[in-house]
C-alpha cells in the first residue's frame, strides 16, 4: 500500500475526487494547508501598508492505494490537478505499514 | 490589582452612603403650550441622548473590527464599562465640575451627583440635559479605546477612562460650553463638540498611543510599519453606521431643544459624512489602486466629526466642503501618524478625531454664516470666506491651542502616573496569546479555527 | 409534524376570515394644544415601542453569542419567530385579556384583535398602546429563549412562545397593569415590569430550562458543571447594548405620555445599569481573579432589570444602589443556578431576569420616595428605606409570589403538555451535530472551519 | 480606471463651485402651537429619517450575511457607497427632479443643490424633509446591491447607483408623489413606497442580476441552480431586524406629520411583517422538512414591502391578509426566479422588492377602506373587497405597469451603457478570489480559516 | 518507530485520547480533516435548493510510537473511537526514520 | 528523498521558514494543528467555570529534501524552533517513495 498525497488549488478538488471514483477510490481525505513553493505570494493593503501572503491556500489530499493502482492514480491526479500554471502542486508518495478499517478490525489491503 | 478592586468597590459603595437624595423636579401638568413645549423638548432631547449612547457600541465595533480577533473581547469590555464608570463618575463628578457655579471661568464647582438647586437647565429637565451630557462624556472618553487597542492593561484602561470623563473632559467642556467658561464668554463656537469631544479624546488617544508604544511586530527594527489587517471587516462597517446613525443624535440634539433648526443640522451632519465617505473612496482608489474600505469608513467618520463643530452655523455647500477636505484629511493623516510620527493607532484614532477635530473647528471660523447661526437660533457669526474676517478664525484657533495644550499635559501626566504605578502596557507574551486570554481568560471565538499569522511587511 | 403546521397555517388564514374590521380611530386636526399633545405622546410612545421591538434583536444576538456556532440559526429564528407569532396571537387575544373588560380582577376579556370600543387608551391612540403592549409581550416571551437554548425542540418552542403570550403573560398584565386588576387596585407597583416581563419571563425560562435538561455534556456524572463557552463574544456585547438601547424605550416609554418624568426614568435607568455592570466587573474580577466580560454584559442587564419596577419611583442614589445589588446578585444567581441548581441556563436568563426581576421588585418597597412618585406623576408611595414602612413591600412581596406561583405552574403545565406530544427536547446526536442542522437543514458559517471542541471540565 | 476617478473627484469639487449658498429657513420661535407642532413634526420626520437611513446596515448586512465570506468586504462598502454618493447626488439633482416646479406631471425642475424658493414643504422645514428624501433614495438604490452581489465590479456600481439616484427614482416619485405628477394627479396610491422605492430597486435588481449573469459556479450547464450557501447567518438577521426597525420610520414617517395616524400605520407594518414572517416559516417547513432560516427572514420583508403602499389605508386584518400573501409569495417567487428565469438574486432582492412592492401596490386596490384613509387624513378610498369597485385597482395597475416599463427601459439602457464602457462583470478568477480581494486588496477575516468550497449540486 | 494516523469521528477524540495516555502516550497531534469514504456526505437546504457535502469532518490524530507498542495502541484506538456505524474511520501506519525533539535536540526513540 | 515533518509553536514559523529559504528550500506546506506533549494546556473561564484546553495550536510544517541535506535541514529548523520550554515541539522524518511536480508531471528528486 502506498499513501499518496497530493498537494493542489483548492478549485481542483472536485476535478480529481472525479477522477479517484471513476477509477475505484472513492475515500480520500483532505486537509486544508497552506503552501509555499514557486508561486509567489499575494499583495494585499491594509490601510495604505502593503503586507504580502506568503502562504497560499492549497488542499491536501490524501489517499492509500494499493501498489499496482499506484501509477495509475498518480497520472489521474495529475491530469485532473494540472493547470499548466506556477502553483499546480506536488504529489508525494510514501510508503504505508499498514491500515485498520476501524468499524470492523480488518486488517492490511482488506481495510482501504 | 485585588487591592485596586476592593478599593474601587469601595469607592462605589460610599457614594451611596454620601450623598443627600435630590429632590426631582415637579412634573408640569403638560397642557399648556409651555408646558407642552418642555415635553417635546425633553422627548427630543432624550432620544437624542439614546442616539448618543449608542454610539458606545460604534466605538467598540470599530475598534474590535479593525484590530485582531485574539483582543476583540477586551474592546467589547472596554467600551461597555468605560461608559458604565464613566456615568457614574460624570453624574458624581464631571457634572459638577463642567457645569456647576463658574470659577473664574476655568472649573464648575457645586452640584456633585447632579444636586442642583434648579431642576430645569434653560427650561429643559436637569435629568435629560444630564443624560444627554453623560452620553456625550462616554464618547469622549471611549475614543481613547481604539487608539491603545490590542496593547493596553484593562486596570490601567479603567483608571484612564474615569480621569478623561471625571476631569479631563469636563474642564474643556466648561471652558467651550458653561454660561461662564472663558472661552464660551470670548465667543469661541463649537456646536457639538468638534473640540470639547473629539479633539479631546483625539489628543488623548495620541498621547496614550504614544506613550503605551506600538504594538509588538507593528514596526520594523528600521522604522518601517507593517500592517496588522484587522479580523472582521463587517463589524467594523456596522460600526461605522451606528456611530453615523449616533450623530444624528449628537448634532442635532445638541440644539438641546426641538426647533425647525434641527433639521438644517441633520443635512449639513449628512452631507459632510457622505462628502468625506466619498472623497476617501475616491482618493484611496487612486492613491493604492483600489477603493479601499476601511478608509472609506474613516472618510464618513471624519466628515462626521468635521461638521460637528460647524453644523448650526454652515450652509449645505460649506457642509459638504468641510466633508471633502475632511476625507482627505483623513487619508493622509493616517499614513503620516502611521509613517511618520510613528504612532501606532490601530483604527486611525487620531486622524479620525484629533486632526478632524481641529479641522473641523477652524472650518468655523472660515464658513460660518450669520444667516445660518441667526435661522438655527445659535451665534449669528460670519467666517473669513464670508465677509467675517479672520476674527471667528483667531477665536477658533486659540480655542484649539488651549484644549490642545490642556489635554496635552493631563493626559502625559496621567499616563505616566499609571505608568509608574499599575503599568499600562502589557507583555509581548500577553501580546502574543491575545489580550483576550491574557486580560480575561476568554477566546472571543472559540468554535472557529484561528489563521496562524504569515504576513510579511513590504 | 407536518400536521401540526397546517393546523398553524390554518388558523392564521381563520384569524383573517373570523374578524370583523375595527373602525380606525380619528386623525384630530392637530391644531389646538391638546391635539398636540396627543400627537407628541403618539410619536413618543411609538418611537419608545419600536426601540423595545429592537430588543428582539438584542436578546437573540445575546443568546447566539453566548452559545455554540452550531445552534446559532435557531436561535436566530426562535428570536425572529417568537415576535412574529407572538404579535399576530397578542393582537388577537393576548391584548384582549390584558386590557379587557375586566372579570374579577383576575383577566380581562372583550377587545379581541384590539376590537375595542374606545379608539383611544387614557388619551393615547388605541393602535400606539397596542404596538408598545405587543413589543413588551414579545419580551416576555424571548426570555425563555436562552435558557434553552441549544437543545429544545423549534415546534414546541413557537407553541410555548404563543402560549406565553397569549395567555401566562397577559394574565399577570391585568392583575399589575390593568385598571380593575388585582394587584392593580391592591397597590402593587411595578412601573415597567420588572415583574410583569422580567420576572415572568424569567420563571419561564427556569421552568423550561429544568424540563427540557441540561445540554449534552453540560454536568459530568457525578454533576459537576462543565464550561460551554459561548460562540462570539462581540456578537454577545453587541446584543447587551442593543438591549440597553431598547431600554431607554422601555423603562421611560411606560409613562405612555411625554413628560419631564422621561427625564427622571432615563437617569435613574442609566444608573442602574452603569452599577451592575461596573460591580458585575469588579466582582468577577475578585472573584475569578479576571474581570469576565460576559458576566459583566450580565451585570448591565441585571441592573436594567432591577431598575425597571422601581425607575419612576425612587432617586437617582436609590437607583444607583439597586444596581450595585443587581449586578452583585447576578454572579453569584448564576453560580447558583449552575452548581446547585444544576439547571442549564447557557445564557443566564434565570438569574438576570427572575432573580432581578424579584430583586427589582422588592426593591420598590425599599426605595420609593413618594417625592419623586408625584413628581413622575405616578403613585406617591414612601418604601422601607424612606419611611413608608413595610406596607409597600408586603404588597410587593404579594405580587411577587402570586406572579411566580403563577406562572411557575402555568409553565410547568404546558412544558408538560408539549412534553407529552410534540416533545421538547431534541436527540443527543441533534445536539452533536448542533440544532442549525438538525432543526433547519443549514449552517450558520459555512465558510470557516470549526474547531473540534476539546475542552476538559475542571 | 483612474480617469473615472479623476472625472469623480472634479465633478464633486465643481458642485462646491458651481452653486449659490441657499438661505435657511427661519427658526420660528417655537411658542405658540403653530410653532410648537411644526417642531414636533420636525422632530418626528428627522427620527424617522435617521431610522430609514440605519437601514442602509440592515441592507449590507442582510446581503452580506447571505453571500459568501470572500465578497463581504465589497458588499459592506457598496452598501456604505451608494448611500454617500446617492446622498450627494439627490440633494444636488434627484430632489429638483423629484420635487421641483413639475413639467408636464413627467418630471420636476428647478431647486438643484435643494435651492427652493420656500423654505417649507407643506408646513415642514425643506431640509428635514430633504434628509427624509435622501434616506429613501437610498434605501432604492441599495436594493440593487443584492440582486448583483458577488460579481459585479466596483466601479459599474457606483455609476449605477448614482444614476438610480439621480435619474430613474427620482422620476418615478415625481410622477407618484409629487403633487403635479401625472400618477399622483390620477388618483394611484402609494402610501409609503412599495412601488416608488420597492418595485423600482426590485426591478433595477432584476435587469442588473440578468444583464451581469449569474455568478460562477450558480448553475449547472444542463440550467439546474446550485446552492451557494450565504456565510453568516446571524449577520442576516441582523440586518432584517434593522430594516423591520427602519421600517418604524419608513411607513408612520411617511405621513410626514406627527398625527395618531402613525399609530395606525406602526401597527398594519408590525401585522404584515408578523404575518409574512410566519407564513414564509410555515410554509417553508411544508414545503422543505424544515423551518428555513433565511426565507422566514425573507418572509418578514416581504411583509413589510408589501404593506409599504397601503399602510395607511387598511384595517388591521387587511394588513395581516396582505402579510400573508406575500409571505408566501416570496417563498414561490425566488424559487420561480432560481428556476425558472434563472437570474441569479443572490438575497431574493426581486422576490421580495419588485414581487411583493407590486403586490402591496395591487393590495390597495383591494383592501383600502375610505374609513382608515379618512381617519388618518390621506385619501379616502375603498378597494375591490370593500365595495370599491374596481376603480382604484385600475389606477393602482397602470401605475405598475407604467413605473416598471420606465425602470425597466431606463435599467436596461443603464446597464448597457455600462458593460459596453467600463464593463460590469468581473472575470471568473476574480470572482473565484472573491471581490474584497480582486477589487479592494482586502480579506474580510484574515484571523479565520475559510473552508475549501465542496458543495455539490442535486 | 512508527506514526499511527487514526481518521475518526470527531465526538470520539476525548476516549481515544484517555486510551492513549493510560498506555503511556500522553503526546499526539490533530489535525481538523474532512473525509470521504463509504459514508454518506449529507444533504444542507439552501432557500429551497438542496447541496450535499461530500466530505464529512473528521479529526486525523498522528501520534509516534515505538514499534513494540504499535500493536497495544492501534487496539486501543480501534476500541475507543468504533461505534459500529459506517463512518467509524482507519488507521495508517508508517515507518518513521527519525524523531528529533526539538527543546533538546535528543533524536531517535528518546524524542518520542 | 525525506520528508521531514516539525511541529512547532506559530510564532516560530517565521524564522523557521527564512532557515529553510537559505538552504535553498523555500517550499514547503503548512498545517495548523493542536498538540498535546509535555506541555500542559491553558485554563480558561467561561461564567464563572473553569475549563482546560488540553491541546495547544501548532504548527506542522512539512518540507520533502534530498537525503543529503537531511541533516543541514533538520539542524536549521531546530536551532529557529527552539525556545528552551516545553512545548517547542517535534520534528518526525519519514522515507519519501516518490514525488512529482503537477505542473509538469516531472518526479523523482527533479520534482523537489
Ligand atoms: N519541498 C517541499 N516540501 C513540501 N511541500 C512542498 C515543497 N515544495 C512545494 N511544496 C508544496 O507544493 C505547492 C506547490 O508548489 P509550487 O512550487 O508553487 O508548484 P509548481 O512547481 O508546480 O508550480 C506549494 O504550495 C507547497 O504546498
Ligand atoms: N483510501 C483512503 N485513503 C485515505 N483516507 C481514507 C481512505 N478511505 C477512507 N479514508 C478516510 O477514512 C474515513 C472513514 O471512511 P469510511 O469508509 O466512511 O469508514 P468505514 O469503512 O469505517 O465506515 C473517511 O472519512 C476518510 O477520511
Ligand atoms: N508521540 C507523539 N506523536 C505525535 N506528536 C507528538 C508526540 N509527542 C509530541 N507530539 C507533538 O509535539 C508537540 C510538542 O510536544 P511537547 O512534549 O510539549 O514538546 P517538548 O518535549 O519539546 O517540550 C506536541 O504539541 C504535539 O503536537
Amino acid at each position: 500500500m502506498k499513501k499518496l498525497e497530493a498537494l493542489i488549488r483548492p478549485e481542483r478538488l472536485e476535478p480529481v475526487m472525479e477522477g479517484l471514483r471513476s477509477l475505484g477510490y472513492p475515500g480520500a481525505t483532505i486537509t486544508e494547508v497552506k503552501g509555499h513553493g514557486k508561486q509567489k505570494g499575494v499583495t494585499h493593503m491594509w490601510r495604505g501598508a502593503g503586507y504580502r501572503l506568503e502562504f497560499l491556500p492549497k488542499v491536501k489530499l490524501e489517499v492509500v492505494v494499493l501498489d499496482e493502482d499506484l501509477q495509475r492514480v498518480i497520472n489521474a491526479v495529475v491530469k485532473a490537478a494540472r493547470t499548466g500554471a506556477i502553483g499546480d502542486g506536488k504529489i508525494f508518495v510514501y510508503e504505508v505499514a499498514d491500515a485498520v478499517r476501524i468499524r470492523t478490525g480488518e486488517s492490511g489491503f482488506q481495510a482501504i | 490589582m485585588r487591592r485596586f478592586i476592593v478599593l474601587a468597590m469601595f469607592l462605589l459603595l460610599m457614594m451611596v452612603l454620601m450623598v443627600t437624595p435630590a429632590l426631582a423636579e415637579e412634573a408640569g401638568e403638560a397642557k399648556t403650550p409651555q408646558g407642552i413645549e418642555t415635553s417635546l423638548d425633553t422627548v427630543w432631547v432624550l432620544i437624542a441622548a439614546a442616539l448618543v449612547f449608542f454610539m458606545q457600541a460604534g466605538f467598540f465595533f470599530l475598534e474590535g473590527g479593525l484590530t485582531r480577533a485574539k483582543n476583540v473581547s477586551n474592546a467589547m469590555l472596554k467600551g461597555a464599562m468605560d461608559f458604565c464608570l464613566g456615568a457614574l463618575i460624570f453624574w458624581a463628578v464631571g457634572f459638577a465640575l463642567m457645569f456647576g457655579a463658574d470659577r473664574g471661568g476655568f472649573l464648575g464647582t457645586g452640584g456633585f451627583f447632579a444636586n442642583m438647586a434648579d431642576p430645569q437647565w434653560n427650561g429643559l429637565p436637569l435629568y435629560v440635559f444630564l443624560f444627554f451630557q453623560i452620553a456625550f462624556a462616554g464618547a469622549a472618553a471611549t475614543i481613547l479605546a481604539g487608539g491603545i487597542a490590542e496593547r493596553f492593561k484593562f486596570g490601567a484602561y479603567c483608571i484612564a477612562t474615569v480621569t478623561i470623563t471625571g476631569l479631563i473632559y469636563p474642564v474643556v467642556g466648561h471652558w467651550i460650553w458653561a454660561e461662564g467658561g472663558w472661552l464660551y464668554r470670548l465667543g469661541m463656537l463649537d456646536f457639538a463638540g468638534s473640540t470639547v469631544v473629539h479633539t479631546v479624546g483625539g489628543i488623548c488617544a495620541l498621547v496614550g498611543a504614544w506613550m503605551v508604544g506600538p504594538r509588538a511586530g507593528k514596526y520594523d527594527p528600521d522604522g518601517t510599519p507593517r500592517a496588522i489587517p484587522g479580523h472582521n471587516i463587517p463589524m467594523a462597517a456596522l460600526g461605522t453606521f451606528i456611530l453615523w446613525l449616533g450623530w444624528y443624535g449628537f448634532n442635532p440634539g445638541s440644539t438641546l431643544k426641538a426647533s425647525p433648526a434641527i433639521a438644517t443640522v441633520a443635512m449639513t451632519t449628512t452631507l459632510a459624512a457622505s462628502a468625506g465617505g466619498a472623497v476617501a473612496m475616491f482618493l484611496t482608489w487612486a492613491r493604492y489602486g483600489k477603493p479601499d474600505v476601511s478608509m472609506s469608513m474613516n472618510g464618513i467618520l471624519a466628515g462626521l466629526v468635521a461638521v460637528t463643530a460647524g453644523c448650526a452655523y454652515v450652509s449645505m455647500v460649506s457642509a459638504f466642503a468641510i466633508g471633502l477636505v475632511a476625507g482627505v484629511l483623513v487619508v493622509f493623516a493616517v499614513e503620516f501618524v502611521d509613517r511618520r510620527l510613528r504612532v501606532d493607532d490601530p483604527v486611525g484614532a487620531v486622524s479620525v478625531h484629533a486632526v478632524n477635530g481641529i479641522w473641523g473647528t477652524i472650518a468655523v471660523g472660515l464658513f460660518a454664516q450669520a444667516s445660518y447661526g441667526e435661522a438655527n437660533g445659535v451665534a449669528a457669526v460670519n467666517g473669513l470666506f464670508f465677509g467675517g474676517g479672520v476674527a471667528q478664525l483667531g477665536k477658533q484657533l486659540l480655542g484649539i491651542v488651549s484644549v490642545s495644550a490642556w489635554v496635552a499635559v493631563t493626559a502625559t501626566l496621567m499616563f505616566l502616573a499609571l505608568k509608574k504605578t499599575v503599568g499600562i502596557r502589557v507583555s509581548e507574551e500577553s501580546q502574543r496569546v491575545g489580550l483576550d486570554v491574557s486580560e480575561h481568560n476568554l477566546e472571543a471565538y472559540p468554535d472557529f479555527q484561528p489563521a496562524v499569522a504569515e504576513k510579511g511587511g513590504m
